[in-house]
C-alpha cells in the first residue's frame, strides 16, 4: 500500500511535467492545425538556455529561467511561427508534421554541437526532502511539482476564460472563420498561442531536467509521451491534456511496478491506441464533426 | 409508372436544429426533377442522407423498390446510383481520362480481377467517347487539377455517368460554370436523359437553368417541402416567393 | 584497366571515398567507437585516451621505429552502423582495430574483423563475446564473467547480504550483466528479491526505486550506463534509499559521480581499471590526460590507453609487424608494466582474448573515487 | 520509349559502380538497396494511397526477424524471402484496420504507437528473437548455385531483387489497382461514391506497403549477417518517411532518391561529421517551405518553369 502511494504520487509528478508538455502541444494544434513533433526538443532546449544563462552571467536558478523565457518566447515561440509554421501551413498538415520532425532533429543535432554529447548536471529547481506519514513517504520535490503545476493550470484556465485576449485566443481556437468575423485579430492571438507553449515548456524544462539530466536527447521520451498524453486527454482541450499527462505518468509507473517493466513502455502505447480506436475525440475531448 | 426513387418522412437533426424534416417525395423513371430552396433550407443534407453519406434519424429511401435507407455510398454506386458533389470533387493529380476510368472500373468485377486487367480497365472506349461528349477530349491526358473550373466542372458530372448508373443526384451542376456554357451543360444533360434514359435530381441555385432543365420541381424550406410542380406552377406559387424573400 | 579506373574516379567523386595514402611507413590503426549516441560519453574517453597514447608513442619514436596513424569511425552506438564503420575501416587495411565498447555493437562488427584477419582489441564486457571462438579478437578489461564472481563474493563475504534488488538495462551489455550476476548470487545462496529490467536512456526511476525499497532487499546491484546510473542515484537519494548500493565499474564513473553529485556518496562497486588506483602509473597517465583534455579519464580512458600499448608490446615482443602472428602472440602472454609501462597494471591474457590483473573495490567519498581493497588477479 | 532510357543509365550506373569501390562503398549500396525496397513499400502507402504510416521500420524488422530465423534454423532463403513478405502483409492487413477509422495525425499516432509495440515484442521475447542478444550467423543465400558471400555478389542480389521489385510494383501502379489507390488518397469520399471500395484499398495499400517491407527485411538480415532489435525501431521509420518525402512521395524515383541522399550525405558531408544531421534537417525544412512534393517535385517544377507551357505530367496516366 506504502509503495501503491508512493508510485501514485511519483506518477502524479511526473505527468504534471508532461501534461504541461502537451497542453502547448494541444494550444498549437488548436489554433493554427500545427502538430509539434519537435515539443520534446522544445523542452529540452530552454534547459540549456539555462544553463548557458548560469554559466556565462553567473545568474541564479531562477534568473535563469527568467533568461530563459524570453529567449524561449523568442525563438520557440515567435521564431517557430514566423520561419516554419506561417510559411508551411497552407500545404496542409503533413508537410509541416514532416517540417517539425525535421526542426527536432535540428535542434537536437545543434545543441550536441554546441554543449556534447553528455548530459550535464541540472539544479535543483525545487526543496528536497522526504515527508513520511506513518509507512508511505512522499517526497517534497513531488509535491511542489504538483502544486506547481496546478497553479499553472488554473492560472492558464483564468487568462483563457476570464480575459478579453483569453477569451479571443478561445474564440480562434475554436473556430478562426467566426473570430475573424467577431473582428478578432487572429494571427495575433495564434501568435500568443505560440508564446504560451515557449512559456510551458519552458517550466516544463525547469521541472524536468533535474531528474533528466541536461541532454541533447531529452526531447525524444517526453515529445513523445506529450503527444499520447495530448490525445489520450483529448486533443481539443486543456484539461484534457492535464488529464492525459497525469493519467500517463500514473499508468506509467504502475505498470512498470506491477505488471512487466519489460513491457513498461507498451501500457501508454496501448491506451493510446485504444483511445485512438475508439475515442478519438480523447477522454474528455469533445467530438469534431468531421467527413465530407 | 412505378417511382424510381421513392424517400418517405426522411428527417435528421444536428442538435436541437432540424436540418430535414419529413421528407416525402417520389421520382419516376426517366424524370429530370428539381431541388429547390433558399440557403440552409436542407437541400444538401437530403441529398446526403439518400445517399448514405450521412446516416438519417428516420424514414426511409427506396430505389427500384429496394430498401436502400443507410446503405453506404458503395453499395449505392453498385445499385447504379451516381451523384456529384456541391463542391468539386475531381481526382486533382490523376489525368482526365484516368478520372473517367477510375469512375467506372470499380462498378463491376471482382477487386483481384482488377489487378489483372488491363490498365485501362477494358474502359478506354468507354473513356474516350465520353470525352467525346463532353468535349474533353482536348485535355484528356491533362491533370484534372491543372483544366479550367468549368472543365473541370464537366469531368465532375462526366464520372458519375462512367458506371452507367439509372438515377444521378447532381448538387448544383451550373455553380460557378459560366453563361455561355451553361446553354451547353443544359443541352448535354438533356441529351444523356433522352439518350440513356437516366433519371436526375438536380439542386440547383440558378433558378433559370434548373426551370429550364426539370420537368418536375419540388421546394425545400425549412427541412421541408414547401411545393411541387411543373416549373410554372411552381414559379407562380406565392408561397414560394414568400420563402426566398423572407430569406 | 581505362574504366576501371573511371569508375573508382566516378565512387570517387559519389562517395568521397578519399584514402589519403598518408605517409608511407606509418602504422595505420583503425579505431572504431561510439563518438554520438547513447556511448559518447564512454567513446569519446576512450577515443581520447587512444589520440594519447599514440601521440606518446609517437613522441618517442613510434613501435620499431614507425609512427602510428590513428584513424576514427564513428559507429554512432548503432550496431548495424558499427558494421559499416568496421567494414570502411577495413577498407583502409589497418593493422589492428580498436573499439567498440558497446557489446551489442562488437557482437555484430567482429566478425568482419575476424573475417578479415585483422586483430581486434575492444572495451566490450558482455560475457558472451569472447565466447564466439573468434582468434583474434582481445579484451582491455574483464568480461562479465570475471567481474561478477568478484562482486557476488564481497555481497556475500563483505556486505553479508541476503537478498539483493537488481536493476539492470536491458541491451545486450545490461542483460548479459544481469544473467551473470544472477547466476552468482544464487550459487552462493543469494536471493535475488526484485529483479527489473529498465530501457536504454531511461529518465525516470521512481518506479523502480520504489520497487526497490519495498522489495526488502538488503543490497541494490544497479547495472546500468552511465546518465542512466546517475538518474537512478538522484532517485534513490530523492526517495530516502538507505541500504548499500554496490555496483560494477560504472555506477562510480567520474561521469556518474559528477552528474549524481551529493547522491553517488556511499556507493560501491567493483573496478577492473580505475583512474583513482594507487599506481604510479596511472596517476601519471590521468595527470597527461588532464593537461591534454583538461578533464579526468573515466576507466573507458584507461582501457583505450592500454589498447594502444598493447599493440606496442605485442609488436615489439614479435620484433616485426606481423598481422597473421599478432593474436597468436598475445595469446597467454604476460605485459608487465616494467617492460611497458603505457599496459598501467600487469596483466595476462588468456587463449580467449580475456585480460587477468588486479582489481579494486571502491567506494565514494565525497565526491571522490576511493580505493578500499585490491583484489588479486583471478589466476585462472 | 524514351522515358526508359534515364532508368536503363541509372540502373547501368549501379552495376558497374561497385568495380570501383572497396568493401565499404559496396556495403553502402546494398545497404541503400534494401532502404529504397522499404521506402518503396512505404511510399505505396504514403505517397500513392494517402495513408500516413509511421511503422515501416516494423516491417522491416518483422520481414528481417522471420527470413532470419528461417535461414538460422536451415530453411533456404528463397523460401524465406516470400515468407517475410506474406507475414508483413497480414499484419499489415491488420495495421489498416485503424485507417478504417482514422485519418491523417490520429493515423500517424496508431501507428508509431504499433511500432514501439512491435520493438518491445522483438527485445523482450527471448525464446523466438532472441531479445538484445539478437540473431547471429544468418547465412547468405545462394543463387542457381552461385553463393553471396562476397560483398559485390550479395550487392547484386539485391540489385536484382529491388529492379524486379520495381517492376512489378509499376506494374501494379499502371492498373486499375494503381488508379484506385490515388482516387483514395486525392479523395476518399468521391472515391467511394463512384464504387471504390475504399475500405478494401485502405487495407490492401497498408499490406502491399507492408509486405514490401517484409521483403526489404528478408534482405538486411543476411547483409548485416546479424539482427537485434536496435536498427528497427522509431527512428529508422521516421528516417524511412523523411526518404520517401524528401525523395519526392508519389513519385515513383521519389524513394531511390531519397533514400541515396540518406546513405550518402554523411559521406558527402565528411568533413563535418557531426553537421550532417543539422543541414539535412535544414534541407528538410526549406524542402517542406517550398515544395513538399520532394526533389523530384522541385524537378517538376522546375522543368514547368522552364518550359512554361507544360504542365507537370499526372501522376499516373494510362496511355494505350
Amino acid at each position: 500500500m506504502a509503495e501503491f502511494v508512493q508510485l501514485l504520487v511519483s506518477g502524479l509528478a511526473t505527468g504534471a511535467i508532461y501534461a504541461l508538455a502537451a497542453m502547448g502541444f494541444t494550444l498549437l494544434w488548436q489554433t493554427s492545425q500545427t502538430i509539434n513533433f519537435a515539443q520534446g526538443e522544445f523542452v529540452m532546449l530552454p534547459a540549456f538556455i539555462m544553463l548557458s544563462a548560469i554559466k556565462l552571467f553567473g545568474l541564479p536558478l531562477y534568473a535563469a529561467f527568467g533568461v530563459s523565457l524570453l529567449v524561449s518566447a523568442l525563438l520557440l515561440g515567435f521564431g517557430f511561427k514566423r520561419l516554419l509554421v506561417d510559411p508551411m501551413i497552407r500545404h496542409g498538415v503533413l508537410p509541416l508534421v514532416i517540417a517539425t520532425i525535421a526542426l527536432g532533429i535540428f535542434l537536437k543535432e545543434g545543441v550536441k554541437l554546441v554543449y556534447g554529447a553528455e548530459a550535464l548536471p541540472f539544479p535543483e529547481a525545487l526543496p528536497q526532502g522526504i515527508w513520511r506519514f506513518a509507512s508511505v513517504s512522499v517526497t517534497v520535490n513531488d509535491i511542489g511539482v504538483l502544486l506547481l503545476v496546478f497553479a499553472m493550470v488554473l492560472a492558464l484556465q483564468g487568462f483563457l476564460s476570464r480575459t478579453t485576449t483569453g477569451r479571443a485566443m478561445q474564440a480562434v481556437a475554436q473556430n478562426p472563420d467566426t473570430a475573424r468575423i467577431l473582428g478578432i485579430d487572429v494571427p495575433r492571438m495564434i501568435t500568443y498561442t505560440f508564446l504560451v507553449n515557449a512559456a510551458l515548456v519552458s517550466v516544463a524544462a525547469l521541472l524536468i531536467t533535474p531528474v533528466y539530466l541536461a541532454k541533447f536527447d531529452n526531447g525524444e521520451s517526453i515529445g513523445l509521451i506529450a503527444f499520447i498524453a495530448a490525445i489520450v486527454g483529448g486533443f481539443n482541450q486543456i484539461r484534457g491534456a492535464l488529464v492525459g499527462g497525469l493519467l500517463i505518468g500514473v499508468i506509467d509507473n504502475l505498470s512498470g511496478a506491477y505488471i512487466s517493466a519489460a513491457y513498461r513502455e507498451a501500457f501508454p502505447l496501448l491506451l493510446l491506441i485504444a483511445v485512438i480506436l475508439f475515442r478519438p475525440q480523447g477522454l474528455l475531448g469533445r467530438a469534431e464533426e468531421r467527413r465530407v | 409508372m412505378t417511382a424510381l426513387l421513392q424517400v418517405e418522412g426522411l428527417a435528421r437533426s444536428f442538435g436541437a436544429i432540424k436540418a430535414v424534416d419529413g421528407v416525402s417525395f417520389e421520382v419516376g423513371a426517366g424524370e429530370v426533377v428539381g431541388l429547390i430552396g433558399p440557403n440552409g433550407s436542407g437541400k444538401s443534407t437530403l441529398f446526403n442522407c439518400i445517399l448514405g453519406q450521412i446516416g438519417p434519424s428516420a424514414g426511409q429511401v427506396t430505389f427500384e423498390g429496394q430498401q436502400i435507407t443507410r446503405r453506404s455510398p458503395l453499395a449505392l454506386n453498385r445499385l447504379g446510383i451516381g451523384r456529384t458533389f456541391q463542391m468539386l470533387q475531381v481526382f486533382p493529380r490523376l489525368s482526365v481520362r484516368d478520372n473517367l476510368i477510375v469512375a467506372g472500373q470499380e462498378h463491376e468485377g471482382r477487386l483481384f480481377g482488377r489487378l489483372l486487367a488491363p490498365p485501362d480497365a477494358g474502359l478506354g472506349a468507354a473513356a474516350d467517347e465520353m470525352l467525346e461528349q463532353f468535349r474533353l477530349s482536348h485535355v484528356a491526358h491533362q491533370a484534372a487539377g491543372d483544366c479550367s473550373f468549368g472543365q473541370q466542372k464537366l469531368l465532375d458530372i462526366a464520372m458519375a455517368f462512367m458506371t452507367g448508373p439509372r438515377l444521378v443526384l447532381l448538387d448544383e451542376p451550373a455553380g460557378g460554370v459560366n453563361p455561355n456554357m451553361l446553354g451547353d451543360l443544359h443541352a448535354l444533360l438533356r441529351r444523356l436523359n433522352a439518350d440513356r434514359r437516366t433519371t436526375f435530381v438536380v439542386i440547383e441555385h440558378n433558378m433559370e437553368f434548373v426551370m429550364r432543365l426539370c420537368d418536375r420541381v419540388l421546394v425545400l424550406a425549412q427541412g421541408r417541402i414547401l411545393a411541387e410542380g411543373t416549373p410554372e406552377q411552381v414559379r407562380a406559387n406565392p408561397a414560394v416567393i414568400e420563402a426566398y424573400l423572407g430569406d | 584497366m581505362q574504366i576501371r579506373k573511371m569508375l573508382a574516379l566516378a565512387a570517387l567523386a559519389v562517395f568521397g571515398l578519399t584514402n589519403s595514402a598518408g605517409a608511407a611507413d606509418a602504422v595505420k590503426i583503425a579505431n572504431v567507437i561510439e563518438l554520438s549516441g547513447g556511448g559518447a560519453t564512454v567513446g569519446t574517453n576512450w577515443r581520447d585516451a587512444v589520440e594519447l597514447a599514440a601521440k606518446q608513442i609517437n613522441e618517442k619514436g613510434g613501435i620499431l621505429g614507425r609512427q602510428i596513424e590513428v584513424t576514427h569511425y564513428d559507429t554512432q552506438s548503432n550496431p548495424g552502423i558499427s558494421k559499416a564503420q568496421v567494414t570502411k575501416a577495413l577498407d583502409g587495411e589497418p593493422y589492428v582495430i580498436l573499439g567498440p565498447i558497446y557489446s551489442s555493437s562488437t557482437k555484430v562488427n567482429m566478425v568482419e574483423a575476424q573475417r578479415a584477419g585483422v586483430p581486434q582489441i575492444v572495451g566490450s564486457e558482455a560475457a558472451e563475446i569472447t565466447k564466439k571462438g573468434n582468434p583474434t579478437l582481445f579484451r582491455t578489461s574483464f568480461g562479465q564473467d570475471a567481474s561478477m564472481p568478484k562482486i557476488a563474493n564481497y555481497i556475500r563475504d563483505g556486505v553479508k547480504a541476503k537478498s539483493v534488488a537488481v536493476i539492470w538495462v536491458n541491451n545486450a551489455f545490461g542483460k548479459g550483466g544481469r544473467d551473470t550476476v544472477v547466476k552468482e548470487l544464487e550459487a552462493r545462496g543469494i536471493k535475488v528479491a526484485v529483479d527489473i529490467s529498465t530501457e536504454v536512456q531511461q529518465v525516470d526511476f521512481a518506479a523502480e526505486v520504489a520497487q526497490a525499497k519495498n522489495s526488502g532487499a538488503d543490497l541494490l546491484f544497479p547495472y546500468l550506463h552511465e546518465e542512466e546510473s546517475a538518474r537512478l542515484l538522484r532517485e534513490l537519494k530523492k526517495q530516502g534509499f538507505d541500504k548499500p548500493i554496490v555496483g560494477e565499474t560504472t555506477i562510480t564513473n567520474a561521469k556518474v559521480i559528477q552528474l549524481a553529485g551529493d547522491a553517488a556518496n556511499g556507493v560501491r562497486a567493483h573496478v577492473g581499471l580505475s583512474p583513482d588506483a594507487p599506481s604510479p602509473l596511472i596517476k601519471k597517465m590521468v595527470q597527461d590526460f588532464e593537461a591534454a583534455y583538461g578533464r579526468k579519464p573515466d576507466h573507458n580512458g584507461l582501457k583505450g590507453y592500454i589498447a594502444v600499448h598493447m599493440v606496442k608490446a605485442v609488436t615489439e615482443k614479435m620484433g616485426k609487424f606481423d598481422q597473421q602472428n599478432f593474436a597468436k602472440t598475445l595469446h597467454g602472454m604476460t605485459i608487465t608494466t616494467k617492460d611497458e609501462p603505457g599496459v598501467l597494471m600487469d596483466v595476462t591474457f588468456d587463449d580467449k582474448g580475456d585480460p587477468d590483473r588486479e582489481s579494486f573495490l571502491v567506494e565514494v567519498v565525497d565526491g571522490k573515487e576511493k580505493i578500499t581493497t585490491v583484489l588479486p588477479p583471478l589466476g585462472r | 520509349m524514351t522515358r526508359w532510357l534515364l532508368p536503363a543509365a541509372v540502373l547501368a550506373v549501379l552495376i558497374a559502380l561497385p568495380h570501383g569501390l572497396k568493401s565499404y562503398g559496396i556495403y553502402l549500396l546494398s545497404l541503400w538497396a534494401v532502404y529504397a525496397m522499404a521506402a518503396m513499400g512505404l511510399n505505396l502507402t504514403l505517397g500513392y494511397a494517402g495513408q500516413v504510416s509511421l511503422a515501416q521500420a516494423a516491417f522491416l524488422g518483422i520481414g528481417a526477424y522471420v527470413s532470419a530465423l528461417l535461414t538460422v534454423n536451415g530453411v533456404s532463403f528463397w523460401l524465406a524471402l516470400p515468407l517475410a513478405g506474406l507475414v508483413c502483409f497480414a499484419v499489415g492487413i491488420l495495421l489498416g484496420f485503424p485507417a478504417l477509422r482514422v485519418q491523417h495525425h490520429y493515423l500517424a499516432f496508431v501507428t508509431l504507437g504499433f511500432n514501439a509495440l512491435v520493438f518491445l515484442v522483438l527485445r523482450n521475447e527471448e525464446w523466438l528473437t532472441g531479445g538484445t542478444y539478437g540473431v547471429e550467423g544468418i547465412p547468405r543465400p545462394s543463387l542457381l548455385g552461385l553463393p553471396t558471400q562476397s560483398p559485390i555478389g550479395f550487392y547484386y542480389l539485391s540489385l536484382g531483387f529491388l529492379v524486379v521489385l520495381s517492376f512489378a510494383l509499376y506494374a501494379l501502379l499502371r492498373s486499375p489497382w494503381g488508379r484506385a489507390f490515388a482516387a483514395l488518397r486525392e479523395n476518399p469520399t468521391r472515391a467511394e461514391s463512384l464504387g471504390v471500395d475504399i475500405r478494401a484499398y485502405t487495407l490492401l495499400a497498408f499490406a502491399i506497403g507492408s509486405g514490401v517491407g517484409g521483403l526489404a527485411g528478408a534482405f538486411y538480415a543476411p547483409l548485416v549477417e546479424f539482427i537485434d532489435p536496435t536498427p528497427f525501431d522509431l527512428g529508422t521509420s521516421l528516417a524511412l518517411l523523411l526518404m520517401v518525402v524528401v525523395g519526392g512521395s508519389g513519385y515513383f524515383a521519389g524513394p531511390f532518391l531519397g533514400a541515396a541522399l540518406v546513405m550518402l550525405l554523411p559521406e558527402w558531408l565528411r568533413f563535418s561529421e557531426s553537421l550532417y544531421l543539422l543541414l539535412y534537417a535544414l534541407l528538410v525544412m526549406v524542402l517542406m517551405a517550398t515544395c513538399p512534393s520532394g526533389l523530384l517535385g522541385l524537378w517538376a517544377q522546375a522543368r514547368e518553369r522552364l518550359s512554361r507551357r507544360r504542365p507537370p505530367p499526372p501522376v499516373l496516366e494510362t496511355r494505350t
